[in-house]
C-alpha cells in the first residue's frame, strides 16, 4: 500500500517480525492443531491487539486499513494468526459498531490492560443460544459453534436470542465468567490453530452493561457494517496465504526442484514454462491485495464517518467488500493448488505441509458462499441495488 | 452362451468382484487415510481376490482380461481409495513390464508364479534417480544403493528394481523377491497424497542379482514396443485422476443431499435446487463427462498399439502417446478443479476433520505431479504445429 | 464388395464431394463474410451436388444417409464457411422435421419433391416469435405477420413455418412455398456473425395456407419422438462451433508457420518452436480433441434415439439430450477460446482486414447465443444432482 | 482512484463529457474506420492534449497517473480514441525522456500554440526508415508500418538508423513536411479509427535540432521507461474497453433482454445466472483498474525522479506495469466476449456494432505477447531479475 504513515510502517514491520517467526513451524503446528498459545502471547505483547482502541481509551488510534495490512502480514506467515487477529480487531470494534459509548469507556481500558485477544461465540446461522432475561442482564444456556478464538481469550464476543421475545442481542463476556466452557474441540482441514469450535453456556450470568442492544434501540447503517469487516479480514487472511504459497514456492523451485529431462534447461528456475506460471501466480495475488487495498480504503472512511455513515455509503462498502473478497478467496484457491506445479513431485511431502495453504484457503472461503456474493455485486452493477443488510453482505 | 456372451459374463464377474472390493476399502478408506503406512489388510484382500492375476493370460493362470477391463478394475478401486488404486495398477504395470522387457520364458515364470501364489508387485524404478548402481563383481551383480518413489515396494514379493550399470551409461532392469537378503524397504512415505501407497524408498545393500533375473530386452533400444510401458503407466495414473474426481463428486453429491443447507439469501427449500449449486454440479459432470470420452478413445488407441507387440510402429507409438497425454491432462486438471470445487456446494461444514474431503484434492494434486503437466501439453502442441512425436522417455 | 464396404465406398464418395465444395467455398469466405447477403451462387452448387437429398432415404430419391454422416457433412462446410454450414444443416433439419411432424403422406410427398427438385428448405419457426398469427377467414386459414431469425428463408423452396393460432394457445405448423403469395422474405440480417445465413425475418401478409400443408402431428403432445427435433437443431448447432474450432485452428496454424516471425526475445528460429505457441497449440487441440470426443458420444446416442422412432421413451429422450447439451457447452466454450487465442500466435500483423481472421469468433459468438449456455448447464446439473430430466422445450 | 486533486477531477469531467459524445457513434464510425478528426478536434480544444507539458512551457504539468484516468474514460467510449490520446501523450513524453532540455524548450511551446496531436512513426521491429547524414541532420528514406495518429498529426515521432553505422536515432518533424506521405492504409479488424497505417518517407529533411540523440549520448535508466509507457497506456485502453462493454451490456438487459422460456423469473435482469455474471465481469474489471492504479503511482513516483531514476526502480516499473497490462488484456478479452451471454442472441445485430469492444481489445492486446510479460514478471519473482531494457519491457 501507498502512502502509509511512519506510525503504520512501524506497526507493520512489527507484523513482519511475527510473521516470519510463525511461519517457521505454521507446518507442525498445522499438524497438531489446538491452540497457538506462544503466538498468541507474542501478538499480545506486540501491542497490537489495541490497534483500534480510540487513543483516549488507551489504544492506538489505528485505522482499519492498518489492521487488514497486519491481518495480510501474519497471514503470510500462518493464516491461522492472521484470522486470530482480524477476528479480535472485528470483535474490539463490534463494541463501536453495535454499543454504546459507555460501552466503549468500559470494555477498552479494560482491554488494553489486559492485553486482552477477543474470542468469537456469535454464530447468526443457527439460534442455539438462548438467554432469559433477569431483573439486570440475561442468563444464557445453549452452544454456540464456529467460536473462533475462543480458546485463550480474556473476552467472547456473543450473539444470543431472549427466549421470550426472540430478539436478537449482542453481547461480551469474560471468557472466564462462570458457566463457559470453550470446547476447543475444532478439528477441520484447515485453519487448524483458529480453535474455531463449540463455546457451552450452561446458566452463564451476562450483566446489563455487558449486553449490546444500541444498534437495536438506535440502527443506523453503521450498525451493520460488521458483515463487511468480516469479509474483508477474510479477504486479507487469502490473501496473505496466497502471497505466503508463492514465497514458499519461490524459495523451494530456486533451491530444490531440478529441471525436466526434456526441457533443455541446466536449472528450473530457467524453464520457459516455470517462469510464465511465476508471473501468472504473481499478477493474480498482487491484482487480489491492489482490489483489497482500494476497499480497506473505503472501509476507513466508513469507519471516519461512524454513525454519520449513509445506507448507500453502508451499500457501497458492502459491494466492494464483497468483490474484494470474492476474488481474493478464488485467486488464493488457484495459486495455493498451483504452487505444486512450479515445485514438482517432492514438493508434496509431508516435511514441508505445503498442502496447508490450500487447505486453510479452502476451509475459510467456504465462510458464505462466493456465488451469492457474486450476485451482490452483480445486483449493484445490473440494478443498482445495494445488499439488504445481513450477517454476510 | 456363445463366445461374446461369456466374455461379457465374466467381465461382469470381474467388475462385480472389483465393486465389492471397493465398497469394502470405501468404509476405511479416511481412517486410512489418516494413518497412512501400509495397508496390509486390504492388500492381502486383493491378493485373496485373484485380481492380482487379471491380466496375466489364462494359460499362465491369469483371468486373461483386456487392458480397458483391467483399467476399469484399477478406476473401479480409485473411486473408493486411490492409494489402494495405485498399488493395484502399479502392480499390473510391474509384472507386464516383465512382458514387455523380458524373454519369452522369464515372463512365462513371472506370470505363472505371479497367477498361482498371488504375489504383489512394487517398484524400485525411478527413472529420475541414479542412487541405484550395479557391479560386477567376481563375476557376480551386485546391487547398492537406493530409489526413491517406490510405490508399492512395502509388503511386496516382487521388485521391478533398475540400477545404474557402473562405468556405463546403461540401465540394468531385473526382477528380485523383495526378501531378498539386503533388500529394506523403508518406511519413509510422507506425501500429503497417496498416503497409503508407500512411495518411500528402498535401499540395497550388496544384493545379489542372479542371471535369470536381469530382463536383456531392455537394452534393445531400437524396439519400440518395449517403451509403451511408458503409455501404460500413464493410463493407470489417468484412471487414478478419473476415479478421484468420480469419487469426489458421488460423494460430494450425497453430502449435498444430505446435509447442506439452503443458503439464507436463495429462496430455495433444497440445496440442491440451488441455482449455483446446479451450475457448478453442471459444470463438474460435464467435465467428467468429458474426461471419461478421452479416456475411452485413448485406451483403444492402447489396446490396438499393444496388440501389435514387435510389429508396433513408432508412428502409433507416438500417436497413442498424444491420444493419451490429452486424456491425462484433461483430467488431471478435471481432477484438481473437482475435488476443490466440491466444497462450494457443500458448505463449511463439511471441512470437518471427520470427513476428511481434503484427501479428494490431496490425492489428485500428488498424482498430478508424477510428471509436468506442462511437458504433455508441450508433446501435445509440438504435434499439432509440427507433426512431431512425443519423445520416447519413460514419461513420454 | 460386401454391404459393408458398398456403405463405406459410397460414404466416402459423399465426404469427398463435401471436401470439394467446402474447397471451392473456403476460397470466398473472406470476400463473402464482408459482403454479407444471400450466398446465392454457392446455394446453386449446394443445390447442384445433391447433397440437399443426403438424408432422405433411396426409396425418395435420396442418398438415405445415417446422421453421423450427415453430421460430419455439415462439419466439414462449417470448417470452411460456417455460414453455408448453417444453411445446409437448417435444411436438413427443416426437411426432415416433417418426418417427425407430418403424416406419412406429407413427409413421402415433401422427401420425393425436395429429392427430385433439389429444393432448399428455409424456416419462418422461431419459437421465441409469436409475431405470426393464423386465421380462420370463410373456411380458410390465412396467415399474417412476421418471424425473426428466420434463417435460410431467402433464395428457398420451401418453409417450415409456425403460427400462433389465433383464439387458443395451439402452435400451427406447416410447409409453404417460398413464393406462395404474400410472403416476403426480408434482406435484414445484419449481425456480426454467419453473416450469410440471412437470418433476418419473413413477412406474411394474407397468406393461404392449404389443408395438406399444415402438419397436425404437432399437436399430439404425447408423442416423444417429435421433440427430437430439438436435438436435432442443437447437434447442428455443435457441428457449426465444432467446424469452426477447426478452421479457425487449422487456418491459425498455417499462418503461424508460413507468417509470424520469433518474438524478439524467444531465442528460437521459428515462431512454431516458440514454447508458448506451442503451449498454447497444445492445450487448443487438446479441447478441440475432447470436443470431438463428446461430439462422437452425443451423436450415437441421438442415431439410437432417433431409429426408435415412436417407440422412443421419455427417459432416452432425456438422456441423449443431457449428451447433446454436454457436447454443445463444451464445444461452445471451446470455439470462443480458439478463435479468440488463435490471435497470440499469430501477432499483431493477423489483425489485417484482408484476412477477416474474426470472422471466427464472430461467427461462434453468434451461434453460441442461439440459446443460453447457462441453461444447459443447469439441465446437466440437475440431471446429474437430482436425475431430473432436461424439460421438453424447443431448446432442451 | 482516490486522492485526486480538484485539478484532475475538471480534466477528468472534460474527459468523461468527451468520452460519452464519442460513444454516440462510436459503433457507426468503428463500420466506416478512418480518422476522427472531428473527435480528435474536440480533444484538442479541450486543451487536454497539453496535461503532461510542464507549466513553463505553457502546458498543465500534469501527472501521468491524470493522463491515463483520461485515457481510460476516453476509450471507455471509444477505445481508438483513447488509444490515439495515449499515444500522443507518450511521444510528448518521448522529449523528456529521450532529448535534450534545449528540445523540450522548442517543441513544447509550438505544441501548445498549435494545439498539436502527435503521431506515431516509429515501430522499432523493423529497420524500415534509413537516414543519410548530412551536414546538419538527415535525409530520411523508407517507411514505417503501425504509424498509430499519423493521420491528421501535426508532428511525428518517428525512429530511424543511420545508413551508414546503423545507429538508432529517434526524432520529432512536422507531419507536413515535404515528403511525408501518410498512407492512412489501416484496415483491421479492430482499432479502426487509430490510423495505425503506414508512413513513407521520401528524401524527407530532419534538421539536427529535432534529431533526438541524447539518449544514445546520455544514456540513463530514465531514458528507456517508454516502454512502460507504451505499455501502461494500452493497458489503460483495455481497462476504459472493458468498463465500456460492461455499460453498454448493462444498458442493454436493464432495457432489452427477454428473460429465459425456463428461467421461472419475470426479468432478465433478475435471472440469478445473469447477475453472478454481471457481479464476476465487473469485479474482473475493477481488480484491473486497480493493479493498473497501482502501477500508475509507481510510474508517477518514477517521472517525478526522472533522470534520477535508477536502474533498480525502472526494473520495478517494468515489472509492475508488464503485470497490469497482461492482466487487463486478459481480463478486457474475456468480459469484451462474455458480455454477449448476459445480452442475448439479439445483441449481435449490427446496429449495436457490440463486436468492436473484443476485436479492439484483440488487436492491440496482440501489441506485444502476453506470454513474454509472465515470463518477464515471473522471471523477477522467481529470480530477482529485472527485464533487460528493450522496446517492450
Amino acid at each position: 500500500m501507498t502512502g502509509t504513515t511512519v506510525k503504520e510502517e512501524i506497526y507493520l514491520d512489527q507484523a513482519k517480525k511475527l510473521s516470519v517467526s510463525f511461519a517457521k513451524d505454521a507446518a507442525q503446528r498445522d499438524k497438531e492443531g489446538g491452540t497457538p498459545k506462544q503466538q498468541k502471547d507474542a501478538i499480545r505483547q506486540s501491542g497490537l491487539l489495541n490497534l483500534l482502541i480510540p487513543q483516549k481509551y488507551g489504544g492506538e488510534g489505528g485505522k482499519w486499513s492498518t489492521a487488514l495490512a497486519i491481518v495480510r502480514e501474519l497471514a503470510k506467515g500462518d493464516a491461522a494468526l492472521g484470522h486470530l487477529y482480524g477476528y479480535h480487531s472485528l470483535f474490539v470494534s463490534d463494541i463501536r459498531i453495535k454499543g454504546t459509548e459507555e460501552q466503549q469507556a468500559y470494555f477498552y481500558p479494560l482491554s488494553v490492560q489486559q492485553q486482552a485477544f477477543w474470542g468469537n461465540a456469535s454464530n447468526p446461522l443457527v439460534e442455539s443460544l438462548k438467554g432469559d432475561k433477569q431483573l439486570q442482564g440475561y442468563l444464557l444456556n445453549g452452544t454456540k459453534a464456529f467460536g473462533s478464538g475462543s480458546p485463550d481469550s480474556q473476552y467472547l464476543w456473543l450473539s444470543f436470542n431472549d427466549r421470550e421475545t426472540g430478539q436478537y442481542l449482542n453481547g461480551v463476556v469474560p471468557t472466564d465468567r462462570t458457566g463457559i466452557t470453550v470446547k476447543d474441540d475444532w478439528n477441520a482441514m484447515g485453519q487448524r490453530q483458529t480453535g474455531s469450535g463449540n463455546v457451552d453456556f450452561k446458566n452463564v450470568r451476562i450483566e446489563e452493561h455487558e449486553v449490546i442492544r444500541d444498534f437495536v434501540e438506535n440502527p443506523t447503517p453503521f450498525s451493520t457494517i460488521g458483515a463487511s469487516l468480516s469479509q474483508i479480514i477474510l479477504t486479507n487472511v487469502f490473501i496473505g496465504s496466497a502471497f505466503g504459497a508463492i514465497e514458499e514456492a519461490q524459495n523451494y523451485t530456486a533451491s530444490k526442484t531440478r529441471p525436466w529431462l526434456t526441457s533443455g534447461v541446466e536449472k528450473a528456475s530457467d524453464d520457459p514454462g516455470i517462469l510464465r506460471k511465476y508471473g501468472e501466480l504473481w499478477i493474480q495475488a498482487k491484482a487480489a491485495s491492489a482490489l483489497a487495498d482500494e476497499a480497506a480504503l473505503i472501509l476507513d472512511e466508513a469507519w471516519e464517518k461512524s454513525k454519520k455513515l449513509t445506507e448507500q455509503e453502508r451499500g457501497n462498502l458492502a459491494v466492494h467488500v464483497a468483490a474484494a473478497n470474492v476474488f481474493a478467496g478464488n485467486t488464493a484457491l488457484d495459486i495455493t493448488s498451483k504452487i505444486f506445479e512450479v515445485m514438482g513431485a517432492r514438493s508434496v511431502h509431508a516435511e514441508y505441509g505445503y498442502d496447508r495453504f490450500w487447505r486453510n484457503v479452502r476451509t475459510h472461503t467456504l465462510h458464505n458462499p462466493a456465488e451469492y456474493k457474486l450476485r451482490t455485486v452483480g445486483n449493484w452493477v445490473l440494478n443498482q441495488q445495494y445488499p439488504i443488510p445481513n450477517p454476510y453482505a | 452362451m456363445n463366445n461374446t456372451q461369456t466374455i461379457a459374463a465374466s467381465q461382469e464377474k470381474i467388475l462385480e468382484l472389483a465393486n465389492q472390493l471397493a465398497k469394502e476399502f470405501s468404509k476405511t478408506a479416511v481412517k486410512r487415510d489418516r494413518e497412512g503406512g501400509t495397508p496390509l489388510h486390504e492388500r492381502n484382500l486383493l491378493r485373496k481376490s485373484g485380481l492380482l492375476a487379471l491380466p496375466i493370460p489364462k494359460e499362465y493362470g491369469g483371468y486373461g482380461a483386456c487392458w480397458p477391463i483391467v483399467f476399469k478394475v484399477v478406476n473401479i478401486i480409485a473411486k473408493a481409495d486411490s492409494s489402494l488404486a495405485h498399488l493395484l495398477g502399479y502392480h499390473y504395470l510391474t509384472v507386464c513390464s516383465t512382458f514387455l522387457f523380458g524373454s519369452t520364458k522369464q515372463y512365462k515364470t513371472f506370470y505363472k508364479e505371479t497367477a498361482s501364489q498371488q504375489l504383489f508387485w512394487g517398484n524400485a524404478f525411478n527413472p529420475r534417480d541414479s542412487g541405484l548402481k550395479a557391479v560386477r563383481e567376481n563375476g557376480r551383480l551386485m546391487l547398492s544403493g537406493s530409489k526413491s518413489f517406490c510405490s508399492g515396494a512395502t509388503d511386496s514379493d516382487r521388485l521391478l528394481v533398475s540400477a545404474q550399470e557402473e562405468g556405463s551409461d546403461e540401465v540394468l532392469l531385473c526382477v528380485l523377491p523383495t526378501h531378498r537378503a539386503g533388500i529394506v524397504t523403508e518406511d519413509n512415505w510422507d506425501g500429503f497424497g497417496q498416503r497409503q501407497t508407500d512411495s518411500g524408498s528402498v535401499k540395497f545393500e550388496d544384493v545379489i542379482v542372479y542371471e535369470e533375473e536381469i530382463l536383456y530386452k531392455a537394452a534393445e533400444e531400437q524396439k519400440v514396443f518395449p517403451t509403451v510401458r511408458t503409455h501404460l503407466a500413464q493410463l493407470m495414473l489417468t484412471h487414478l485422476l478419473y476415479g478421484i474426481a468420480q469419487g469426489a463428486l458421488e460423494e460430494s453429491k450425497a453430502y449435498v443431499k444430505a446435509h447442506t443447507k439452503p443458503w439464507i439469501s436463495s429462496d430455495v427449500e433444497a440445496a440442491e435446487q440451488d441455482p449455483y449449486i446446479i451450475q457448478q454440479y453442471g459444470e463438474m459432470s460435464l467435465n467428467l463427462h468429458a474426461c471419461s470420452a478421452l479416456i475411452e478413445k485413448a485406451v483403444t488407441e492402447f489396446d490396438h498399439a499393444w496388440k501389435k507387440e514387435d510389429a508396433l510402429a513408432e508412428q502409433q507409438r507416438g500417436e497413442c502417446g498424444v491420444a493419451i497425454a490429452m486424456a491425462k491432462t484433461f483430467t488431471a486438471k478435471t481432477a484438481l478443479h473437482i475435488t476443490s470445487t466440491i466444497f462450494d456446494g457443500m458448505g463449511a461444514r463439511a471441512t470437518s476433520d471427520q470427513y476428511k474431503f481434503d484427501r479428494y484434492w490431496r490425492n489428485a494434486r500428488t498424482i498430478s505431479l508424477h510428471d509436468p503437466v506442462a511437458y504433455k501439453l508441450r508433446d501435445i502442441g509440438k504435434w499439432y504445429l509440427s507433426s512431431e512425436l512425443p519423445p520416447i522417455t519413460p514419461y513420454s
